[in-house]
Protein backbone atom coordinates (compact mmCIF):
# COMPACT_ATOMS: atom_id res chain seq x y z
CA UNK A 1 0.00 0.00 0.00
CA UNK A 2 1.21 3.37 -0.81
CA UNK A 3 -0.81 6.61 0.10
CA UNK A 4 -0.07 8.03 -3.45
CA UNK A 5 -3.02 9.19 -5.40
CA UNK A 6 -4.27 10.74 -9.00
CA UNK A 7 -7.06 12.73 -9.80
CA UNK A 8 -7.29 13.22 -13.61
CA UNK A 9 -9.56 16.54 -14.88
CA UNK A 10 -9.72 18.54 -18.35
CA UNK A 11 -10.15 21.85 -19.01
CA UNK A 12 -10.34 22.30 -22.25
CA UNK A 13 -7.84 21.26 -23.99
CA UNK A 14 -5.93 20.38 -21.02
CA UNK A 15 -5.20 17.42 -18.93
CA UNK A 16 -4.94 18.14 -14.88
CA UNK A 17 -3.52 15.51 -12.79
CA UNK A 18 -4.04 16.68 -8.81
CA UNK A 19 -2.01 14.31 -7.34
CA UNK A 20 -1.98 13.39 -3.37
CA UNK A 21 0.74 11.82 -1.54
CA UNK A 22 4.90 10.99 -1.40
CA UNK A 23 5.61 10.87 -5.13
CA UNK A 24 7.98 8.06 -5.42
CA UNK A 25 8.81 5.12 -7.56
CA UNK A 26 5.19 3.88 -8.00
CA UNK A 27 3.89 7.84 -7.79
CA UNK A 28 5.84 8.33 -11.18
CA UNK A 29 4.50 5.09 -13.21
CA UNK A 30 1.53 6.70 -12.25
CA UNK A 31 1.49 9.69 -13.26
CA UNK A 32 4.12 9.21 -16.44
CA UNK A 33 1.24 6.64 -17.74
CA UNK A 34 -1.93 8.78 -16.82
CA UNK A 35 0.60 11.25 -18.76
CA UNK A 36 1.25 8.86 -22.03
CA UNK A 37 -2.27 7.81 -22.43
CA UNK A 38 -3.47 11.49 -22.81
CA UNK A 39 -0.58 12.04 -25.08
CA UNK A 40 -1.53 9.05 -27.59
CA UNK A 41 -5.19 10.60 -27.46
CA UNK A 42 -3.72 13.74 -28.63
CA UNK A 43 -3.41 15.77 -25.78
CA UNK A 44 -0.48 18.19 -25.74
CA UNK A 45 -1.01 20.25 -22.83
CA UNK A 46 -0.34 18.23 -19.41
CA UNK A 47 -0.63 20.38 -15.74
CA UNK A 48 -0.10 18.46 -12.64
CA UNK A 49 -1.29 20.21 -9.19
CA UNK A 50 0.97 18.99 -6.52
CA UNK A 51 -1.54 21.06 -3.66
CA UNK A 52 -1.23 17.54 -2.07
CA UNK A 53 2.36 16.25 -2.71
CA UNK A 54 4.68 17.13 0.32
CA UNK A 55 7.29 15.00 -0.50
CA UNK A 56 9.01 13.02 -3.72
CA UNK A 57 11.63 11.20 -4.09
CA UNK A 58 14.52 11.25 -7.16
CA UNK A 59 13.16 8.02 -9.23
CA UNK A 60 9.77 9.47 -9.34
CA UNK A 61 10.68 12.78 -10.55
CA UNK A 62 13.15 11.52 -13.00
CA UNK A 63 9.82 9.82 -14.66
CA UNK A 64 8.60 12.99 -15.20
CA UNK A 65 11.46 13.25 -17.58
CA UNK A 66 10.07 10.78 -19.49
CA UNK A 67 7.63 12.75 -20.01
CA UNK A 68 8.85 15.60 -21.06
CA UNK A 69 10.84 13.39 -23.67
CA UNK A 70 7.32 12.61 -24.48
CA UNK A 71 5.95 15.47 -25.19
CA UNK A 72 9.27 17.00 -27.22
CA UNK A 73 8.58 14.59 -29.75
CA UNK A 74 4.77 15.70 -30.30
CA UNK A 75 5.12 19.51 -29.20
CA UNK A 76 3.24 19.33 -26.14
CA UNK A 77 4.19 21.13 -22.77
CA UNK A 78 3.91 20.01 -18.94
CA UNK A 79 3.60 22.50 -16.28
CA UNK A 80 3.04 22.29 -12.32
CA UNK A 81 1.31 24.22 -10.01
CA UNK A 82 1.04 24.52 -6.11
CA UNK A 83 4.86 22.94 -5.88
CA UNK A 84 6.33 22.63 -2.16
CA UNK A 85 9.54 25.37 -1.70
CA UNK A 86 11.24 21.76 -1.58
CA UNK A 87 9.88 20.31 -4.72
CA UNK A 88 10.53 23.25 -6.60
CA UNK A 89 14.30 23.36 -5.49
CA UNK A 90 14.76 18.90 -6.13
CA UNK A 91 13.21 20.39 -9.86
CA UNK A 92 15.46 22.84 -10.23
CA UNK A 93 18.80 20.85 -8.79
CA UNK A 94 17.68 18.25 -12.03
CA UNK A 95 17.07 20.94 -14.37
CA UNK A 96 13.89 20.02 -15.14
CA UNK A 97 12.56 23.14 -14.86
CA UNK A 98 14.67 24.12 -18.10
CA UNK A 99 12.50 21.70 -20.07
CA UNK A 100 8.61 22.03 -18.33
CA UNK A 101 7.48 24.92 -16.24
CA UNK A 102 6.49 26.11 -12.34
CA UNK A 103 3.24 28.55 -12.81
CA UNK A 104 2.63 30.11 -9.35
CA UNK A 105 -1.39 29.09 -9.23
CA UNK A 106 -4.16 27.41 -11.91
CA UNK A 107 -5.09 30.48 -13.18
CA UNK A 108 -1.66 31.47 -13.99
CA UNK A 109 -1.02 27.75 -15.75
CA UNK A 110 -4.11 27.64 -17.34
CA UNK A 111 -3.54 31.64 -19.01
CA UNK A 112 -0.07 30.31 -19.52
CA UNK A 113 -1.18 27.33 -21.93
CA UNK A 114 -4.17 29.04 -23.61
CA UNK B 1 29.40 14.83 27.74
CA UNK B 2 28.88 13.37 24.11
CA UNK B 3 26.33 14.56 21.83
CA UNK B 4 22.62 13.37 21.79
CA UNK B 5 22.10 10.88 19.61
CA UNK B 6 18.84 9.52 18.09
CA UNK B 7 18.93 5.90 16.44
CA UNK B 8 16.98 4.37 13.94
CA UNK B 9 17.60 1.30 12.11
CA UNK B 10 14.90 0.52 9.58
CA UNK B 11 14.15 -2.91 7.55
CA UNK B 12 13.70 -3.22 3.68
CA UNK B 13 10.51 -2.45 3.41
CA UNK B 14 8.37 0.56 0.56
CA UNK B 15 8.47 3.78 2.22
CA UNK B 16 10.35 3.50 5.05
CA UNK B 17 12.53 6.15 4.91
CA UNK B 18 9.54 7.88 5.35
CA UNK B 19 10.29 7.11 9.31
CA UNK B 20 13.49 8.41 8.71
CA UNK B 21 12.42 11.98 7.39
CA UNK B 22 9.69 11.81 10.04
CA UNK B 23 12.28 11.57 12.90
CA UNK B 24 14.21 13.92 10.98
CA UNK B 25 11.67 16.68 11.70
CA UNK B 26 11.11 15.90 14.87
CA UNK B 27 14.80 16.86 15.67
CA UNK B 28 15.22 19.60 13.62
CA UNK B 29 12.06 21.60 15.06
CA UNK B 30 14.01 20.68 18.30
CA UNK B 31 17.04 22.11 17.32
CA UNK B 32 15.24 25.26 16.30
CA UNK B 33 15.87 24.76 12.39
CA UNK B 34 13.86 26.51 9.98
CA UNK B 35 11.57 24.89 7.57
CA UNK B 36 13.49 24.71 4.50
CA UNK B 37 16.41 23.50 5.96
CA UNK B 38 14.38 21.04 7.53
CA UNK B 39 12.91 20.13 4.13
CA UNK B 40 16.28 19.95 2.85
CA UNK B 41 17.63 17.17 5.40
CA UNK B 42 14.46 15.41 5.01
CA UNK B 43 15.14 14.90 1.24
CA UNK B 44 18.71 14.21 1.62
CA UNK B 45 18.09 11.90 3.82
CA UNK B 46 15.05 10.17 1.87
CA UNK B 47 18.08 9.50 -1.20
CA UNK B 48 19.89 8.19 1.18
CA UNK B 49 17.82 5.60 2.63
CA UNK B 50 16.49 4.90 -1.05
CA UNK B 51 20.00 4.26 -2.15
CA UNK B 52 21.03 2.15 0.98
CA UNK B 53 17.52 0.14 0.71
CA UNK B 54 18.34 -0.73 -3.48
CA UNK B 55 21.95 -0.20 -4.22
CA UNK B 56 22.83 -2.12 -1.16
CA UNK B 57 21.66 -5.26 -2.64
CA UNK B 58 21.60 -6.08 1.01
CA UNK B 59 18.28 -7.75 2.92
CA UNK B 60 19.87 -6.13 6.25
CA UNK B 61 18.37 -3.38 8.03
CA UNK B 62 19.69 0.27 7.29
CA UNK B 63 20.48 2.12 10.31
CA UNK B 64 20.04 5.43 10.81
CA UNK B 65 22.11 8.06 13.52
CA UNK B 66 21.14 11.86 14.11
CA UNK B 67 23.86 13.51 16.23
CA UNK B 68 22.75 16.79 17.92
CA UNK B 69 26.08 18.32 17.43
CA UNK B 70 25.92 22.10 19.05
CA UNK B 71 26.80 23.47 15.83
CA UNK B 72 25.17 21.43 13.67
CA UNK B 73 23.22 18.00 12.76
CA UNK B 74 24.89 15.16 11.49
CA UNK B 75 23.54 12.31 10.04
CA UNK B 76 24.80 8.78 9.11
CA UNK B 77 23.04 6.31 7.18
CA UNK B 78 24.37 3.01 6.95
CA UNK B 79 23.99 -0.18 4.99
CA UNK B 80 25.69 -3.86 4.99
CA UNK B 81 25.53 -4.02 1.38
CA UNK B 82 27.95 -4.35 -1.96
CA UNK B 83 29.70 -0.83 -1.39
CA UNK B 84 30.49 1.12 -4.39
CA UNK B 85 33.27 4.15 -5.38
CA UNK B 86 30.98 7.62 -5.31
CA UNK B 87 34.24 9.33 -6.95
CA UNK B 88 33.45 7.70 -10.11
CA UNK B 89 29.57 8.24 -10.37
CA UNK B 90 29.15 10.16 -12.39
CA UNK B 91 27.21 13.69 -11.98
CA UNK B 92 23.78 13.37 -13.83
CA UNK B 93 22.63 16.47 -16.44
CA UNK B 94 19.21 16.56 -17.81
CA UNK B 95 20.39 17.02 -21.49
CA UNK B 96 21.96 13.71 -21.29
CA UNK B 97 18.80 11.87 -19.49
CA UNK B 98 16.89 13.33 -22.31
CA UNK B 99 16.82 10.86 -24.58
CA UNK B 100 19.10 8.08 -22.87
CA UNK B 101 17.49 4.86 -21.36
CA UNK B 102 18.75 5.86 -18.23
CA UNK B 103 16.85 8.69 -16.64
CA UNK B 104 18.05 8.06 -12.88
CA UNK B 105 20.83 8.76 -11.48
CA UNK B 106 19.91 11.96 -9.15
CA UNK B 107 20.50 10.75 -5.53
CA UNK B 108 24.01 11.89 -4.70
CA UNK B 109 23.87 15.15 -6.55
CA UNK B 110 21.05 15.94 -4.75
CA UNK B 111 22.32 15.33 -1.26
CA UNK B 112 25.44 16.88 -1.88
CA UNK B 113 23.42 20.03 -3.44
CA UNK B 114 20.86 20.33 -0.17
CA UNK B 115 23.64 19.20 2.86
CA UNK B 116 26.59 21.10 3.80
CA UNK B 117 28.78 18.17 3.80
CA UNK B 118 28.26 14.85 2.41
CA UNK B 119 30.53 12.16 2.50
CA UNK B 120 31.17 8.40 1.48
CA UNK B 121 32.79 5.86 3.66
CA UNK B 122 32.16 2.44 1.44
CA UNK B 123 34.20 -0.89 1.53
CA UNK B 124 32.66 -4.39 0.56
CA UNK B 125 31.25 -4.71 4.13
CA UNK B 126 28.90 -1.99 3.19
CA UNK B 127 28.64 1.70 2.94
CA UNK B 128 27.90 4.60 5.31
CA UNK B 129 26.63 8.31 4.55
CA UNK B 130 27.58 11.31 6.44
CA UNK B 131 25.34 14.66 5.89
CA UNK B 132 26.02 17.58 8.20
CA UNK B 133 23.52 20.55 8.14
CA UNK B 134 25.00 23.35 9.67
CA UNK B 135 22.28 25.22 12.30
CA UNK C 1 11.93 -15.22 8.38
CA UNK C 2 11.35 -12.90 10.92
CA UNK C 3 9.13 -10.42 11.56
CA UNK C 4 10.47 -6.64 10.06
CA UNK C 5 11.55 -4.44 12.87
CA UNK C 6 11.89 -0.96 13.06
CA UNK C 7 14.34 0.21 16.08
CA UNK C 8 14.61 3.78 17.59
CA UNK C 9 16.67 4.84 20.40
CA UNK C 10 16.05 8.49 21.87
CA UNK C 11 18.42 10.50 24.24
CA UNK C 12 15.92 12.34 27.30
CA UNK C 13 15.46 15.35 25.75
CA UNK C 14 11.82 17.11 25.91
CA UNK C 15 9.48 16.37 23.17
CA UNK C 16 11.52 13.19 21.92
CA UNK C 17 8.51 11.13 22.19
CA UNK C 18 6.96 12.49 19.42
CA UNK C 19 9.78 11.04 16.95
CA UNK C 20 8.46 7.40 18.32
CA UNK C 21 4.94 8.57 17.66
CA UNK C 22 5.85 9.88 14.05
CA UNK C 23 7.53 6.24 13.52
CA UNK C 24 4.70 4.88 14.73
CA UNK C 25 2.75 6.62 11.90
CA UNK C 26 4.77 5.54 9.34
CA UNK C 27 4.64 2.21 10.35
CA UNK C 28 1.08 2.07 10.80
CA UNK C 29 0.32 3.34 7.43
CA UNK C 30 2.61 0.94 5.99
CA UNK C 31 0.39 -1.67 7.93
CA UNK C 32 -2.82 -0.10 6.67
CA UNK C 33 -4.26 -0.02 10.05
CA UNK C 34 -6.91 2.89 10.27
CA UNK C 35 -6.59 6.16 12.00
CA UNK C 36 -8.49 5.66 15.25
CA UNK C 37 -6.19 2.63 15.90
CA UNK C 38 -3.12 4.86 14.62
CA UNK C 39 -3.82 7.68 16.89
CA UNK C 40 -4.48 5.35 20.11
CA UNK C 41 -1.03 4.18 19.39
CA UNK C 42 0.71 6.96 19.20
CA UNK C 43 -1.13 8.34 22.25
CA UNK C 44 -0.20 4.85 24.21
CA UNK C 45 3.27 5.43 22.91
CA UNK C 46 3.66 9.13 24.24
CA UNK C 47 2.92 7.94 27.78
CA UNK C 48 5.42 5.03 27.90
CA UNK C 49 8.06 6.91 26.62
CA UNK C 50 7.55 9.96 28.94
CA UNK C 51 7.71 7.50 31.70
CA UNK C 52 10.77 5.82 30.21
CA UNK C 53 11.95 9.32 30.55
CA UNK C 54 11.02 10.27 33.48
CA UNK C 55 10.70 7.54 36.47
CA UNK C 56 13.01 5.42 35.50
CA UNK C 57 15.46 8.37 36.54
CA UNK C 58 18.38 7.27 33.88
CA UNK C 59 20.17 9.46 31.53
CA UNK C 60 20.58 6.56 29.20
CA UNK C 61 18.69 6.85 26.19
CA UNK C 62 15.63 4.88 25.71
CA UNK C 63 14.81 2.04 23.17
CA UNK C 64 12.10 1.49 21.31
CA UNK C 65 11.31 -1.79 18.83
CA UNK C 66 8.42 -1.95 16.29
CA UNK C 67 7.72 -5.30 15.29
CA UNK C 68 5.81 -5.82 12.32
CA UNK C 69 3.89 -9.14 12.77
CA UNK C 70 0.95 -10.48 10.62
CA UNK C 71 -1.98 -9.92 13.41
CA UNK C 72 -0.55 -7.09 15.01
CA UNK C 73 1.96 -4.80 15.95
CA UNK C 74 4.08 -5.52 18.61
CA UNK C 75 5.74 -1.84 20.08
CA UNK C 76 8.61 -2.04 22.95
CA UNK C 77 9.66 1.00 25.01
CA UNK C 78 12.56 0.16 27.20
CA UNK C 79 14.71 1.70 29.29
CA UNK C 80 17.66 1.36 32.04
CA UNK C 81 16.11 2.98 34.94
CA UNK C 82 15.39 1.85 38.47
CA UNK C 83 12.41 -0.42 37.56
CA UNK C 84 8.93 -0.39 39.58
CA UNK C 85 6.08 -3.21 40.50
CA UNK C 86 2.78 -2.35 37.82
CA UNK C 87 0.83 -4.63 40.18
CA UNK C 88 1.09 -2.52 42.97
CA UNK C 89 0.34 1.29 40.90
CA UNK C 90 -3.09 1.84 42.31
CA UNK C 91 -5.78 3.03 39.13
CA UNK C 92 -6.15 6.73 39.04
CA UNK C 93 -10.30 8.26 39.37
CA UNK C 94 -10.60 11.36 38.65
CA UNK C 95 -13.13 12.28 41.88
CA UNK C 96 -10.11 11.11 43.96
CA UNK C 97 -7.52 13.44 42.30
CA UNK C 98 -9.56 16.04 42.19
CA UNK C 99 -8.88 17.73 45.56
CA UNK C 100 -5.62 15.79 45.66
CA UNK C 101 -2.23 17.05 45.54
CA UNK C 102 -1.22 14.46 42.95
CA UNK C 103 -3.53 14.99 39.79
CA UNK C 104 -1.19 12.45 37.94
CA UNK C 105 -1.07 8.77 37.74
CA UNK C 106 -2.73 8.28 34.59
CA UNK C 107 0.11 6.57 32.22
CA UNK C 108 -0.55 3.23 32.44
CA UNK C 109 -4.52 3.32 32.38
CA UNK C 110 -4.01 5.44 29.47
CA UNK C 111 -2.01 2.46 27.79
CA UNK C 112 -3.78 -0.32 28.81
CA UNK C 113 -7.15 0.95 27.70
CA UNK C 114 -5.94 2.33 24.47
CA UNK C 115 -3.94 -0.83 23.67
CA UNK C 116 -4.78 -4.40 23.11
CA UNK C 117 -2.05 -5.86 25.53
CA UNK C 118 0.13 -3.93 27.85
CA UNK C 119 2.98 -6.17 29.81
CA UNK C 120 5.24 -4.64 31.89
CA UNK C 121 9.10 -6.33 32.82
CA UNK C 122 10.80 -5.03 35.72
CA UNK C 123 14.28 -5.35 37.35
CA UNK C 124 16.18 -2.97 38.94
CA UNK C 125 17.88 -2.87 35.53
CA UNK C 126 15.04 -1.11 33.89
CA UNK C 127 11.83 -1.48 32.72
CA UNK C 128 10.68 -2.88 29.32
CA UNK C 129 6.95 -2.32 28.15
CA UNK C 130 5.45 -4.29 25.30
CA UNK C 131 2.42 -3.37 23.92
CA UNK C 132 0.08 -4.87 20.77
CA UNK C 133 -2.22 -3.70 18.76
CA UNK C 134 -4.25 -5.94 16.61
CA UNK C 135 -4.66 -5.49 13.00
CA UNK D 1 11.94 24.82 22.60
CA UNK D 2 8.44 23.80 22.09
CA UNK D 3 5.84 24.55 19.52
CA UNK D 4 2.90 25.24 21.91
CA UNK D 5 1.48 28.49 21.18
CA UNK D 6 -2.13 30.37 23.41
CA UNK D 7 -4.05 32.94 21.94
CA UNK D 8 -6.79 34.38 24.07
CA UNK D 9 -9.92 36.15 23.53
CA UNK D 10 -12.94 37.59 25.03
CA UNK D 11 -16.65 36.56 23.54
CA UNK D 12 -18.69 38.11 25.95
CA UNK D 13 -18.08 37.08 29.48
CA UNK D 14 -16.32 33.73 28.08
CA UNK D 15 -12.48 33.69 28.17
CA UNK D 16 -11.40 31.85 24.55
CA UNK D 17 -8.18 30.51 24.92
CA UNK D 18 -6.83 28.89 21.57
CA UNK D 19 -4.24 26.61 21.60
CA UNK D 20 -1.72 24.99 19.07
CA UNK D 21 0.45 22.42 19.22
CA UNK D 22 1.63 19.70 21.66
CA UNK D 23 -0.37 19.85 24.87
CA UNK D 24 2.58 18.79 27.20
CA UNK D 25 3.67 19.50 30.75
CA UNK D 26 4.59 22.46 29.69
CA UNK D 27 1.84 23.59 27.59
CA UNK D 28 -0.68 22.41 30.66
CA UNK D 29 0.90 25.12 32.84
CA UNK D 30 0.72 27.84 30.42
CA UNK D 31 -2.98 26.85 29.99
CA UNK D 32 -3.27 26.84 33.72
CA UNK D 33 -1.96 29.81 34.24
CA UNK D 34 -4.00 31.76 31.71
CA UNK D 35 -6.78 30.68 33.30
CA UNK D 36 -6.12 30.88 36.86
CA UNK D 37 -5.72 34.57 36.11
CA UNK D 38 -8.84 34.37 34.42
CA UNK D 39 -11.11 33.00 37.10
CA UNK D 40 -9.00 35.60 39.63
CA UNK D 41 -10.71 38.52 37.36
CA UNK D 42 -13.71 37.13 37.74
CA UNK D 43 -14.02 34.81 35.14
CA UNK D 44 -16.26 32.31 35.26
CA UNK D 45 -16.72 30.58 31.91
CA UNK D 46 -13.76 29.10 30.11
CA UNK D 47 -13.38 27.54 26.60
CA UNK D 48 -10.77 25.74 25.01
CA UNK D 49 -10.59 25.63 20.88
CA UNK D 50 -8.13 22.56 20.41
CA UNK D 51 -8.55 23.09 16.87
CA UNK D 52 -4.53 22.95 16.32
CA UNK D 53 -3.80 20.52 18.74
CA UNK D 54 -3.64 17.28 17.67
CA UNK D 55 -1.43 15.58 20.70
CA UNK D 56 -1.60 15.66 24.20
CA UNK D 57 0.28 13.94 27.13
CA UNK D 58 -1.57 12.74 30.48
CA UNK D 59 0.46 15.41 32.20
CA UNK D 60 -0.42 18.34 30.19
CA UNK D 61 -3.99 17.22 30.73
CA UNK D 62 -4.13 16.42 34.18
CA UNK D 63 -3.24 20.30 35.09
CA UNK D 64 -6.70 20.53 33.16
CA UNK D 65 -7.67 19.10 36.29
CA UNK D 66 -6.29 22.01 38.25
CA UNK D 67 -8.14 24.20 36.60
CA UNK D 68 -11.66 22.38 37.11
CA UNK D 69 -10.71 21.93 40.86
CA UNK D 70 -10.40 25.93 40.94
CA UNK D 71 -13.63 26.63 38.44
CA UNK D 72 -15.48 23.85 41.49
CA UNK D 73 -14.61 26.38 44.08
CA UNK D 74 -16.16 29.37 42.37
CA UNK D 75 -19.05 27.68 40.16
CA UNK D 76 -17.78 28.28 37.22
CA UNK D 77 -17.58 25.78 34.46
CA UNK D 78 -14.71 24.89 31.79
CA UNK D 79 -15.27 23.69 28.26
CA UNK D 80 -13.73 22.68 25.06
CA UNK D 81 -14.20 22.46 21.14
CA UNK D 82 -12.31 20.82 17.93
CA UNK D 83 -11.38 18.15 20.21
CA UNK D 84 -9.56 15.67 17.93
CA UNK D 85 -11.27 12.16 18.44
CA UNK D 86 -7.78 10.60 20.13
CA UNK D 87 -7.81 13.65 22.72
CA UNK D 88 -11.96 13.41 23.73
CA UNK D 89 -10.64 9.75 23.71
CA UNK D 90 -8.10 10.75 26.52
CA UNK D 91 -10.00 13.13 27.99
CA UNK D 92 -12.87 10.56 28.84
CA UNK D 93 -10.46 7.68 29.60
CA UNK D 94 -9.43 10.07 32.98
CA UNK D 95 -12.82 11.18 33.33
CA UNK D 96 -12.40 14.87 32.70
CA UNK D 97 -15.46 14.77 30.68
CA UNK D 98 -17.58 13.96 33.67
CA UNK D 99 -16.34 17.79 34.96
CA UNK D 100 -16.43 19.97 31.94
CA UNK D 101 -17.57 19.52 28.63
CA UNK D 102 -16.67 18.88 24.86
CA UNK D 103 -18.68 21.03 22.49
CA UNK D 104 -18.74 20.17 18.97
CA UNK D 105 -18.81 23.87 17.53
CA UNK D 106 -17.75 27.04 18.94
CA UNK D 107 -20.85 28.41 18.19
CA UNK D 108 -22.38 25.58 19.90
CA UNK D 109 -20.18 26.32 22.89
CA UNK D 110 -20.71 29.72 22.82
CA UNK D 111 -24.90 29.08 23.16
CA UNK D 112 -24.95 26.83 25.93
CA UNK D 113 -22.60 29.22 27.92
CA UNK D 114 -24.94 31.77 27.21
N1 LIG E 1 24.45 2.70 -0.52
C1 LIG E 1 24.93 2.36 -1.74
N2 LIG E 1 25.45 1.12 -1.94
C2 LIG E 1 25.93 0.77 -3.14
N3 LIG E 1 25.93 1.58 -4.24
C3 LIG E 1 25.42 2.82 -4.10
C4 LIG E 1 24.90 3.27 -2.85
N4 LIG E 1 24.47 4.54 -3.03
C5 LIG E 1 24.69 4.84 -4.31
N5 LIG E 1 25.27 3.82 -4.98
C6 LIG E 1 25.70 3.80 -6.40
O1 LIG E 1 25.76 5.12 -6.87
C7 LIG E 1 24.93 5.29 -8.02
C8 LIG E 1 24.32 6.65 -8.05
O2 LIG E 1 23.36 6.78 -7.01
P1 LIG E 1 22.32 7.97 -7.09
O3 LIG E 1 23.03 9.22 -7.46
O4 LIG E 1 21.59 7.99 -5.81
O5 LIG E 1 21.33 7.62 -8.28
P2 LIG E 1 20.36 6.36 -8.49
O6 LIG E 1 20.03 5.81 -7.15
O7 LIG E 1 19.18 6.91 -9.20
O8 LIG E 1 21.14 5.40 -9.35
C9 LIG E 1 23.91 4.16 -7.92
O9 LIG E 1 23.40 3.81 -9.17
C10 LIG E 1 24.73 3.05 -7.29
O10 LIG E 1 25.46 2.37 -8.25
N1 LIG F 1 9.50 3.17 33.12
C1 LIG F 1 9.24 3.32 34.45
N2 LIG F 1 10.26 3.21 35.34
C2 LIG F 1 10.02 3.36 36.67
N3 LIG F 1 8.81 3.61 37.18
C3 LIG F 1 7.76 3.74 36.35
C4 LIG F 1 7.92 3.59 34.95
N4 LIG F 1 6.70 3.76 34.37
C5 LIG F 1 5.84 4.00 35.37
N5 LIG F 1 6.46 3.99 36.58
C6 LIG F 1 5.84 4.19 37.91
O1 LIG F 1 4.44 4.04 37.77
C7 LIG F 1 3.76 5.20 38.23
C8 LIG F 1 2.51 5.44 37.42
O2 LIG F 1 2.85 5.85 36.11
P1 LIG F 1 1.76 6.53 35.19
O3 LIG F 1 0.48 5.77 35.30
O4 LIG F 1 2.33 6.66 33.82
O5 LIG F 1 1.49 7.98 35.81
P2 LIG F 1 2.50 9.21 36.06
O6 LIG F 1 3.60 9.08 35.06
O7 LIG F 1 1.67 10.42 35.85
O8 LIG F 1 2.96 9.07 37.48
C9 LIG F 1 4.78 6.31 38.12
O9 LIG F 1 4.51 7.36 39.02
C10 LIG F 1 6.07 5.58 38.46
O10 LIG F 1 6.24 5.46 39.85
Amino acid sequence: MSDFNIKVREEGDIIILETSGYLNNFGGDRVASICKQSISEGKRKLLINMENTKMVNSIGVSILIEVIEDLQGVNGTLGYYNVAPIIEKTFNIMGITNYSKIYTSEKAAIEALT
Amino acid sequence: MSNPTVELTLPVMQDMELAATKTAEVIAKRMDLDGEKTDEISMALIEACINAFEHSKSKDNIFIQYIIDPEKLIIKVGDKGIGFDAEVVAIPKIVEKLNSDNKRGWGLQLMKELMDTVEFQSSEDGTTVTMTKNR
